[in-house]
């Protein structure tokens, strides 16, 4: 296993939470991290989400119906995700569960752009 | 004559291996208690089928039978002018025997061959195969909360057996046929000691555990011993299992009985 | 193959009640590889499948699991290979006292401490992977023997597993259900990675989706290749299953009327 | 919905069960668990043939109580005895044993005293009187000449 998630280190800055994930995002760390996701996607100054997979190293269903749930908790108050730095793999992952329409997923340069300090 | 004595012994071997397997079964089943997923729901839902659903069966079962021990108490008992003993006779012989037996025969009959159908079933279309293969224990999931279950529902339903057939009894002896209302209610009173309702308890544990256990194997093994899993496996198995269930239930009634007493 | 295969099978015999069924098999199941096992009915290719699960016991030194004995597993083990497997049996096998939903979530209650919500996403990803997504509040027994067998694909999906045994897939199925599954099954692949063991008789299904293919036949291995291999082999048996002809009943006579006669006679021959 | 319905009745159906099996055990097995509202008188009889546990104590016809406990003390039949709290006996009462009918249940008859002083919990009833020997009277009675003509 690689290092947990530590959800703690995201940050909220203009109504934007940005939180970087590593380490392997599936079910059995998927419900610490989803009380992370849920709270912020709960928070009203919390405009937008953006979760930077670039250190991620495994993502499974279980992330997915996470993001699915992260997603729809911010898109009631017309907020949106985005997702940067996702892998081959993760891509189709969410490709083959048909979500690619609902997240924004950024390519690799623009999440690097990002968070590259 | 070598070959009778050789499949004399292949008989004996089979039966064997038949025991050490049951056996082997209700040890799983009860290391299922401490073992997981947890059960909590699971026990509940078969509660709700075990004992719930077994309440109007027992109910009308129970009410018939004291009724008619009523009507026979009565006639024997008048015959000795001692008709003040009827609610002793009553009481005694429901809480003693008959609700025990009665209520697990009911359950067996009721809940016990759908049990065994159930299981069965799922053996025959590969869904305990499909359990094995997730990594669940089929034991724990499957056969323990039936175990938990009837250990809850039978005692409960035996004293429920035991309460209305006292009623039972009064209606009939009391209502019907005139013994006085208090000495059928001092006779049932003065007469039950606790060791009676407990002796009670103790055998609707005890028949409890033997019901789920034979009936559940058997549903576990339907057709397993054949290499042949058709339905008919299934209705084989179940017949199976409500006979072999009763009559251990009746002989193992004796046996504690003539233990207890 | 320059690497180990994930599942090597070396040796294996194995016997129901006393009858040998099968005969010393040999083959290795590389990963990220979907291997396509074939044969008619009887040549004991489900036998082979129980035993590469662990639900027909396999005696030591005859498969091994990354290198580690499958037949010296214990229980523990045991269960942790299988939490590595989804495995898709002829029927479906779903639960019928639960809901299709239900069904799925059954793996995913008892081996993870996911939310019910989590769970009831996930689920639903599954279930419309295998363009089931209306039918999660159905009992099994409301749907068609195809959508069951869906339905039990996505349960087998459930855990994301890293091997999928699948038996029988297009059994009983139209023709585009089951073109829509050999594509979903070389998806998986592609995309998840998946280490994929097909048990099938259908030919056409077979050539789509193999890396490898083993025919067998009375418990033995005809040949084992990739299609192309399969395709130019010249052996009868294996011609003769590719062309569909039916077998010439020329199968000791004299037995057959020593049979008629009433004569216990020996097995003969084969 | 449905697992409200579920709930519901096994909830009913456990609460039915626990009250009839508290109805067997407090009510007829006599299981106190919350102290017993009883406190134990003692008295010795030289005979007590037929004298059962969970027999009646009646004074007056009304029942204050039951035989909890008979054994062999020094020769003679040592009763304990539970008499309701609220039921005060005098010391000078008298126990006597007999029957309710001709083979009916044997109990203890209390006759009430005239003096001052109450037995206290624990306490031993002086006077007691033998059971009429009915059974062996009505033997005689009946069989007697059955008997004679044995011998």
């Amino acid at each position: 296993m690689m290092v947990q998630s530590s959800p703690e280190n995201g940050s909220l800055r203009e109504g934007i939470f940005s939180i970087p994930l590593h380490g392997p995002v599936a079910m059995t760390t998927v419900p610490e991290i989803r009380k992370v996701l849920l709270g912020a996607a709960k928070k009203r100054a919390v405009k937008e989400i953006r979760i930077d997979f670039s250190r991620v190293s495994k993502l499974d269903t279980s992330g997915v119906a996470m993001l699915v749930e992260t997603w729809r908790g911010l898109a009631r108050r017309g907020g949106a995700l985005r997702l940067s730095g996702l892998s081959e793999n993760a891509k189709r992952l969410i490709q083959l569960a048909r979500l690619d329409q609902i997240f924004e997923i950024r390519d690799e340069a623009g999440s690097r752009i990002e968070y590259g300090s | 004559m070598t070959r009778l004595v050789q499949s004399l012994g292949a008989a004996t071997l089979d039966q064997l291996a038949h025991l050490g397997r049951m056996g082997l079964f209700l040890v799983y089943m009860i290391r299922g208690i401490v073992k997981p997923p947890g059960k909590f729901w699971s026990v509940i839902k078969q509660i709700h089928f075990i004992g719930t659903k077994s309440f109007f069966v027992i109910g009308f079962t129970a009410a018939f039978t004291g009724m008619v021990l009523g009507l026979q108490g009565y006639y024997t008992l008048s015959k000795f002018g001692s008709e003040g003993l009827l609610g002793s006779g009553v009481a005694l012989s429901l809480i003693r025997e008959l609700g025990p037996v009665l209520s697990a025969l009911m359950v067996t009959g009721r809940a016990g061959s759908a049990i065994c159908a159930e299981i069965g079933i799922m053996r025959i279309d590969e869904q305990i195969d499909a359990l094995e293969c997730m990594a669940i224990d089929p034991y724990s999931y499957l056969i323990t909360p039936k175990l938990l279950a009837g250990l809850v529902c039978l005692p409960l339903l035996t004293a429920y057996c035991d309460v209305v057939g006292i009623f039972g009894g009064y209606l009939v002896g009391v209502d019907l046929l005139g013994v006085s209302p208090g000495a059928y209610l001092s006779g049932v009173e003065n007469s039950v000691v606790w060791k009676d309702v407990y002796m009670g308890m103790v055998k609707s544990l005890g028949f409890a555990v033997l019901m789920i256990w034979i009936c559940t194997y058997k549903g576990f093994y339907a057709g397993v011993d054949d290499g042949n899993f058709g339905p008919e496996q299934v209705g084989r198995a179940t017949t199976n299992a409500v006979v072999l269930s009763s009559v251990s239930i009746l002989a193992a009634d004796y046996v504690v009985t003539s233990i207890l007493l | 193959m320059g690497h180990r295969d994930l599942i090597d099978v070396c040796g294996l015999n194995s016997h129901y009640s006393g009858r040998q069924v099968l005969f010393d098999i040999r083959f290795g199941i590389p990963d990220t590889n979907i291997t396509v096992i074939m044969g008619v009915s009887g040549c004991g290719k489900t036998t082979l499948l129980r035993h590469l699960i662990g639900l027909k016991r396999t005696r030591p030194e005859q498969i091994m699991v990354d290198g580690q004995d499958l037949g010296k597993f214990n229980e523990e083990e045991m269960r942790n290979y299988r939490r590595r497997l989804g495995v898709l049996f002829q029927s479906g096998a779903l639960f019928n006292s639960m809901t299709v939903s239900q069904n799925i979530a059954v793996p995913l209650k008892v081996h993870t401490r996911l939310s019910d919500e989590t769970i009831r996403i996930m689920a639903l990803i599954k279930l419309n992977l295998l363009g089931l997504a209306e039918f999660g509040a159905f009992m099994p027994s409301q749907l068609s023997g195809g959508m069951r067998k869906r339905a039990g694909l996505a349960r087998a999906l459930a855990m994301d597993p890293e091997i999928l045994f699948v038996d029988e897939p297009s059994s009983g199925l139209d023709p585009i259900t089951a073109a829509g599954l050999d594509r979903l099954i070389l998806e998986l692949r592609d995309t998840l990675g998946m280490t994929i063991i097909v048990v099938t008789h259908e030919l056409e299904s077979a050539f789509r989706i193999a890396d490898r293919l083993i025919v067998m036949d009375r418990g033995c291995i005809l040949a084992a290749g990739s299609p192309d291999e399969i395709r130019a082999s010249q052996n009868e048996r294996v011609l003769q299953f590719l062309e569909r002809k039916a077998d010439t009943a020329e199968i000791n006579t004299a037995g057959y009327l020593s049979r008629i006669m009433g004569n216990e006679i020996t097995r003969s021959g084969r | 919905m449905e697992r409200r319905r579920l709930e519901l009745g096994v909830g009913l159906f456990l609460v039915i069960g626990l009250s009839c099996l508290g109805y067997l055990s407090f009510k007829l097995g006599d299981i106190h668990p919350w102290g017993s509202s009883d406190y134990e008188v003692h008295a010795r009889f030289s005979n007590v043939a037929g004298l059962k546990d969970k027999a009646a104590v009646t004074m007056a016809g009304v029942t204050i109580g039951q035989v909890k406990n008979i054994r062999l003390d020094d020769g003679q039949a040592l009763l304990t005895m539970g008499i309701h709290k609220d039921v005060r006996l005098e010391e000078d009462v008298i126990a006597s044993i007999k029957t309710m009918g001709i083979i009916g249940d044997k109990y203890v008859y209390v006759s009430p005293g005239a003096s001052e002083e109450y037995i206290k919990p624990g306490g031993m009833i002086r006077d007691t009187q033998p059971p009429l020997d009915l059974e062996n009277l009505v033997s005689k009675f009946v069989f007697g000449n059955v008997e004679k003509s044995k011998q």
